[in-house]
């Protein structure tokens, strides 16, 4: 049977992280559907919206900030679905810490994730009247030991940086807060995007694509023992100390599944507010209605489908493989 | 004089003439669609980027700056390691069995792989930076210096003995001198390696620098100005080598007929006015060579 | 570029088994200390996880769970591709050049450019241009192992004596035979060192593709289990990417010696006795 | 003294008589754009079978000459004929010996001999008996199937005399062939080449430091001068070939080597 | 011909009057464990300020009895003493010139002429002006200030030979120090070394490949052979020294040549 290919452009390698992929993939979903995922993971500072644009990608995982960058820029980008809802970027202290307010950041030292994590921080310095010239800021590295030991030992009094960042930290036992202010939380998550025109040739498969992702999204609200199962199959690796891998799984799923009732639904009004911030702060250089690249039509499609049969098809794969 | 100057602008003016020829090509080829203008933009949008980065804008330089504090640093401490154990390793067998190993293994692990560690030891400043360069740049001038200190010629050697030099004259007047050019040698793979250890560092972990400037270019969407950050770690490079490489022209003059020239007009120039000095004042000042 | 990269001849007594005892018990010693410190809490396990452990590790990558195999072998292949790709390039291109006057005085500030720019950097450019399948992986490597064995062909090949040349020329031969029987044996020393230098780089090449983009390989190994703060496998694969670099530099010396026997003594003589044989099967008890 | 005036087939008759296997008119060379005049004005015939030695000192142009001999260097002016040709390139009929060995380090003797038979086509069996042939003849049959940095630098001038040898070129040039050498191993080889381009009747021109063995070999020496490179004179050497190495102490020997210092002396 | 015997102040009373300055009894050399016999049963004296020549075919052991002279390699039996004194390493009286000239790339003429001097310890503004002197003395005043690339293969021979004379070492080896030149340069180098020896009266032993040169300078020549390396002969020139290079051209002169390849001849 012939699938038709789905190029998925992706930050990270495949892992519990993405395990709606995954778990679409251990059930069949993608192959109901008639596609077939090619994973593009990749940490490059080339900018997934090039891949986009040059066609090496179909659809490509975006933080906000890349959206709206692109789309400023006058990139013709549809943001179909929005992943890891409860993932924005924020502002991070270690379990241990005394600091409880960005506020208290006057005169410390904060470390960044990556340079892109700069606007998250100036933004949140900004909610509470502070400035960059406050504070002294240290780029610390992706995720990691050198990350990890940050916290651990506080050499830095806080991190800004996005929730797959802290996930493994934190599975490992090392304690984190967050004490993201509510302008910063108050923000868009991941989001799955399409060059405008990819809708046209390949909205069926793009649908599909969001549709069998949804269901092993689904999956874990009801079942979190199958998608471990799974997830252990799939990326072994990360569960070479099961515990280890039973609380990063924990953490992906808090991230991933979605809270509003359509899965992956989209918000206008947030994509509306986190723009005058990034404006302020030189990320983007005008403001753009959110009506000019959201595209609601695929979120829907996506979450047609039968929760009961879902269910059943679960209980039955448990059945056969736990 | 005259003849001089056209004998260096001919083959400049050729070297340029190949190099219109050649952004020409990418133009036309960017032109025609051969090349993907998003990822890889056209030479004039790199040259206006290059405009914007060092004379517009002057972003630049800081990073710049720093990434080359970063690859001296560390092209300076990988050198005199690699000198050092080179050295150690040509005065005793032993040392140097039991060294060199540890050395090839060092030169093949990946620097990529060892940048947590750098990090852990030495912070999230340029210290790191310029540990990883130095890492990754001792080796060429170890395994030079080791082979040029021990292969000195038989005969000299012999000479040397014959008029009941030390081992440590043999070694400063002979073994030294004749591995210098060699050890130069060394050097210009260690500066440009340096500079290769700073920027992978900068790539995993940095606030400024170079690598740093690339990435948040690159990020922003602006490939014109990422390629022009790109453009300038090889500047940074060809400035790193030619000033290995004026230094090899300076301290190993004895290769270059040019140089040679003039140092040796000097001393005879030294000379004579000594002679001079001395005719005056009787006494002369003693004064080892 | 370096003249050569081997660490000159190995000293009297090199291989003796007192020699390697030693080299074991140094070893022994080394991972011992850093246990202790890890134990004494002087290391921080986060960056240097019990030798212990990563003994467990290796047991647990290579036999238990076994999944170190296939990444293994794809890092390998994209090496071994890399270094043959970039190294046959570099050798060829070296030739052109070095056949052709002119070509080389117009391209080596091109050439002196591409290796002072970090490939680090030029990787994602790559990635982009040629996107994201193996092409782009052996790209990266390929333009890390270009530049040594370039240099190294061409220093050999300007470096043939011209009256070697010249007795060539008198005796009729064609370029191409000057260039078989001449200029290529000629460098072949000079070569074979570039060669050496170029697969030392090699594997940090892979890595770096492999960190940039893709789906497998020690490199995508090393970022899941760093990702993960899983550290004892993580050294794992780093300590089997530097045992298996060494390995391939000692062999690669190794068959320098075989290769270019002419500039060893004891190795010059085994070869002689050898082609006195060969006559003597072939022409009868002749000579 | 063995032999005399008289006896000798007379190297002054063989240079009247028979056509020129190499023949100069008016030859010139210059290099750097005629600021270096190299050879000028050179005009010689060289009859079949003659041997010709080359003196001067050093620079006056004897390589240079003999490398547009062999077809390795282009004239500025004049004529040069090899065989009724005019030279335009390196031909088959010159082979020429250089004043390093030039051996190939990663073949052997045999090998090294064998190469201008490689590369003129195949090598037969023949081919390889010959070269072991020539090998012995060199005293080198030992040492056959040793590899250039195994032998003295004696053994492997011999070496390359033997290679020389090898092309089965009648005509062969010799570029201080045995200026390494000791004088025995030299006086040996001297011996054992006059006897072997006796014997294939080959045309050789040799250029060597030493008048005595400039003398000792040769029908006739050419003695140049330096800057501009001419021939300021050539001197006719009356002994027949071969000769033994006893004919240098003789009273005739002595005579011609103050005239070959003369000849310097008068232009040098 | 210039001297006769009569005139001579006569090597051979030098040879029996006056203490050696070297003496060599039963002295032996092997090499590989004693598979090798570089010098065997070397036994002879040299009296002060007399100059012996040294020749013998390629690899009969002059070089391994000159370094064993300099203290350079040990011997393996017998005894070797310079100055009444057995050998044990290198010391100051003796001083050694090898074939190539060893000069160092990076110093000038004057430098590497001062070298043993720095060796020996501080340099003063006498040992400058000495130096310059012995440049003048090898015709190189003007060189003085070049770097060995800058000057012929001649030109750093001289510097050498200016070298080793600065050591002030009234033993002077040189192991064929003139072996690269051509004919005429090293005529004239053996004059001034002969002036020079005789002025600083210098014992000297000096090895050659060319006979002719070994007569004209020496007072005695060794002659070895090879395999075992022994002295074979020893031959006395009965002419004063210093000598006029046309003294080569005397039959007394071709019958020491004679007599030297005899004894090669009746061993070699
Ligand atoms: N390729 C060249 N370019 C410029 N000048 C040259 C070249 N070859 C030779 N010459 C010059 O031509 C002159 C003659 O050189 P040639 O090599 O023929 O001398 P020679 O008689 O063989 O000397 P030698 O005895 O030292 O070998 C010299 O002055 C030399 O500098
Ligand atoms: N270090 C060594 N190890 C082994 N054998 C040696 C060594 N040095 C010299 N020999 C051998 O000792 C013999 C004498 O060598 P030596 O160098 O003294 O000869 P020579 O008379 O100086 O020859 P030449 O005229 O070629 O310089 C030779 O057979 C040589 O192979
Ligand atoms: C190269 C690259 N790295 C990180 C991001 C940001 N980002 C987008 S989605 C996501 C979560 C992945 O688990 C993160 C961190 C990006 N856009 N591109
Ligand atoms: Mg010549
Ligand atoms: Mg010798």
């Amino acid at each position: 049977q012939d699938l038709t290919t789905v190029n998925a452009v992706m930050p990270k390698q495949r892992s519990a992280n993405y395990f709606p992929l995954i778990v679409g993939e251990a059930l069949g979903y993608f192959e109901e559907e008639g596609i077939e995922v090619n994973l593009l993971p990749s940490d490059t500072p080339i900018p997934f919206v090039n891949f986009l644009r040059n066609g090496q990608a179909d659809i490509a995982m975006l933080d906000s900030a890349e959206v709206l960058q692109a789309v400023a820029a006058g990139v013709d980008l549809r943001v179909v679905y929005e992943v890891m809802q409860t993932a924005p970027d924020g502002i991070a202290v270690s379990g241990e810490s005394d600091i409880s307010d960005v506020e208290q950041l006057r005169g410390e030292t904060v470390g960044l994730v990556s340079d892109r994590d700069r606007v998250t921080m100036q933004i949140a310095l900004d909610a509470r009247g502070l400035t960059e010239d406050d504070v002294t800021t240290v780029v610390v590295g992706e995720a990691g030991p050198t990350l990890a030991a940050a916290f651990r030992d506080q050499t830095v009094a806080a991190i800004a940086g996005s929730g797959p960042d802290w996930l493994a930290i934190q599975a490992n036992g090392i304690p984190v807060s967050l004490i993201t202010p509510e302008e910063v939380s108050n923000k868009p998550g991941n989001t799955f995007a399409v060059a405008a025109g990819t809708l046209e040739e390949k909205g069926d498969a793009i649908e599909g694509y969001l549709r069998a992702w949804s269901k092993g999204m689904y999956v874990a609200t009801f079942a979190p023992d199958v998608v471990a199962k799974i997830a252990q199959d799939a990326v072994p690796e990360e569960w070479e100390d099961p515990e280890f891998g039973q609380q990063y799984l924990e953490n992906a799923i808090r991230l991933n599944v979605s809270v509003t009732d359509t899965l992956g639904g989209l918000n206008a009004d947030t994509w509306e507010s986190i723009q005058p911030g990034m404006q302020k702060f030189g990320l983007i250089e005008k403001q753009v209605a959110p009506s000019d690249f959201l595209e609601p039509g695929p979120v829907e499609a996506a979450n047609d489908f039968d929760r009961a049969e879902v269910e059943q098809e679960v209980e039955a794969w448990r059945d056969a493989n736990m | 004089m005259k003849d001089h100057l056209l004998s260096r602008a001919v083959p400049l003016a050729k070297h340029l003439l190949v190099f219109a020829a050649l952004i020409a090509f990418w133009e036309a080829a960017a032109a025609i669609g051969l090349i993907d203008v998003i990822l890889l933009p056209e030479p004039h949008q790199i040259a206006a980027s290059i405009w914007d980065l060092y004379v517009e804008n002057r972003t630049i330089y800081r990073h710049f700056f720093i990434t080359l504090y970063e690859a001296l640093g560390g092209f300076l401490v990988g050198g005199a390691l690699g000198l050092a154990l080179a050295v150690g390793s040509s005065l005793n067998d032993s040392f140097r069995r039991y060294v060199s190993p540890y050395a090839i293994l060092l030169n093949v692990t990946p620097g990529l792989a060892l940048t947590p560690i750098v990090i852990a030891w030495f912070g999230f400043g340029y210290s790191s930076k310029i540990a990883l360069g130095a890492i990754v740049c001792f080796f060429p001038v170890f395994v030079n210096t080791l082979i040029a200190l021990t292969r000195s010629d038989a005969e000299t050697l012999e000479m040397f003995r014959s008029m009941g030099a030390s081992e440590r004259q043999i070694f400063w007047k002979l073994r030294v001198p004749s591995a210098l050019p060699m050890i130069f040698a060394g050097f210009k793979i260690a500066i440009t390696t340096a500079l290769v250890g700073a920027v992978v560092a900068e790539f995993s972990q940095a606030t400024a620098g170079i690598g740093v400037l690339m990435q948040r270019l690159s990020f922003s969407l602006d490939m014109s100005a990422a390629i022009a950050a790109l453009l300038s770690m090889s500047l940074l490079g060809l400035i790193l080598f030619t000033l290995i490489e004026l230094l090899d022209d300076r301290i190993v003059f004895w290769r270059r007929a040019a140089r040679m020239d003039a140092v040796s007009r000097k001393r005879r120039a030294r000379w004579t006015g000594e002679r001079e000095k001395q005719s005056g004042k009787p006494q002369g000042r003693r004064r080892s060579t | 570029m370096t003249d050569s990269s081997d660490l000159g001849p190995v000293p009297p007594g090199g291989r003796t088994r007192g020699v390697i005892a030693r080299h074991v018990a140094i070893l022994v010693t080394l991972l011992a200390a850093w246990e202790i410190a890890c134990r004494m809490g002087w290391l921080d396990p986060l960056f240097f996880p019990y030798p212990s452990a990563i003994l467990v590790g290796f047991w647990r990558l290579y036999v238990t769970q076994g999944n170190i195999w296939p990444h293994l072998g794809l890092t390998m292949a994209e090496v071994l591709a890399g270094f043959l790709a970039g190294s046959a390039l570099g050798i060829a291109l070296a030739v052109c050049v070095g056949l052709i006057d002119r070509l080389r005085r117009y391209l080596k500030p091109y050439v002196i450019v591409l290796e002072a720019t970090p490939r680090i950097a030029i990787g994602p450019v790559i990635i982009a241009a040629f996107g994201f399948g193996w092409t782009s992986k052996t790209a990266i490597v390929m333009l890390v192992c270009f530049f040594a064995p370039f240099v190294n062909t061409l220093n050999g090949m300007v470096g043939v004596e011209p009256e070697k040349v010249s007795m060539f020329r008198s005796m009729g031969a064609s370029k191409l035979q000057t260039f078989r029987k001449l200029m290529l044996p000629s460098a072949l020393p000079e070569i074979s060192a570039g060669l050496r230098l170029a697969m030392a780089s090699a594997l940090g090449g892979a890595l770096v593709a492999e960190f940039i983009a893709s789906n497998a390989g020690l490199g995508v190994l090393i970022t899941q289990y760093t990702g993960t703060l899983n550290m004892s496998s993580a050294f794992v694969c780093v300590l089997t990417l530097s045992a298996l670099g060494y390995f391939i530099f000692r062999s690669m010396e190794e068959l320098d010696r075989i290769l270019v026997f002419w500039t060893d003594r004891d190795r010059t003589a085994r070869v002689s006795r050898r082609r006195l044989a060969s006559w003597r099967a072939r022409m009868g008890d002749d000579a | 003294m063995m032999s005399t005036h008289a006896q000798s087939a007379g190297p002054v008759d063989a240079a009247l008589a028979g056509p020129a296997v190499i023949a100069a008119r008016d030859l010139r060379k210059t290099f750097g754009g005629g600021s270096v005049v190299a050879v000028e004005d050179a005009n010689f015939e060289i009859r079949p079978g003659e041997f010709i030695s080359l003196v001067g000192p050093s620079g006056c142009g004897k390589s240079t000459l003999l490398r547009m001999v062999a077809g390795l260097l282009d004239r500025t002016s004049g004529s040069l004929t090899v065989h009724d040709a005019e030279v335009r390139g390196p031909h088959h009929s010159v082979a020429m010996m250089f004043q390093k060995p030039t051996l190939l380090d990663w073949r052997t003797s045999l090998e090294n001999v064998l190469l201008p038979t490689e590369i003129a086509g195949r090598v037969t069996d023949a081919d390889r008996h010959r070269a072991m042939d020539l090998l012995e003849l060199a005293g080198l049959r030992d040492f056959a199937f040793s590899f250039p940095t195994q032998l003295s630098g004696g053994m492997q001038q011999r070496v390359a005399l033997a290679r020389l040898l090898q092309t089965g070129a009648d005509i062969l040039l010799l570029d201080e062939p045995f200026g390494a050498l000791d004088e025995f191993t030299r006086e040996h080889l001297n011996v054992e080449l006059m006897r072997i381009v006796g014997e294939v009747n080959a045309t050789t021109l040799f250029v060597t430091h030493n008048i005595a063995e400039a003398i000792f070999l040769a029908d006739r020496v050419f003695v140049m001068t330096p800057r501009p490179g001419r021939i300021a004179g050539i001197v006719e050497v009356p002994f027949e070939r071969p000769r033994p190495p006893s004919i240098q102490q003789g009273a005739e020997f002595n005579a011609l080597v103050s005239r070959v210092r003369q000849t310097f002396g008068d232009r040098g």
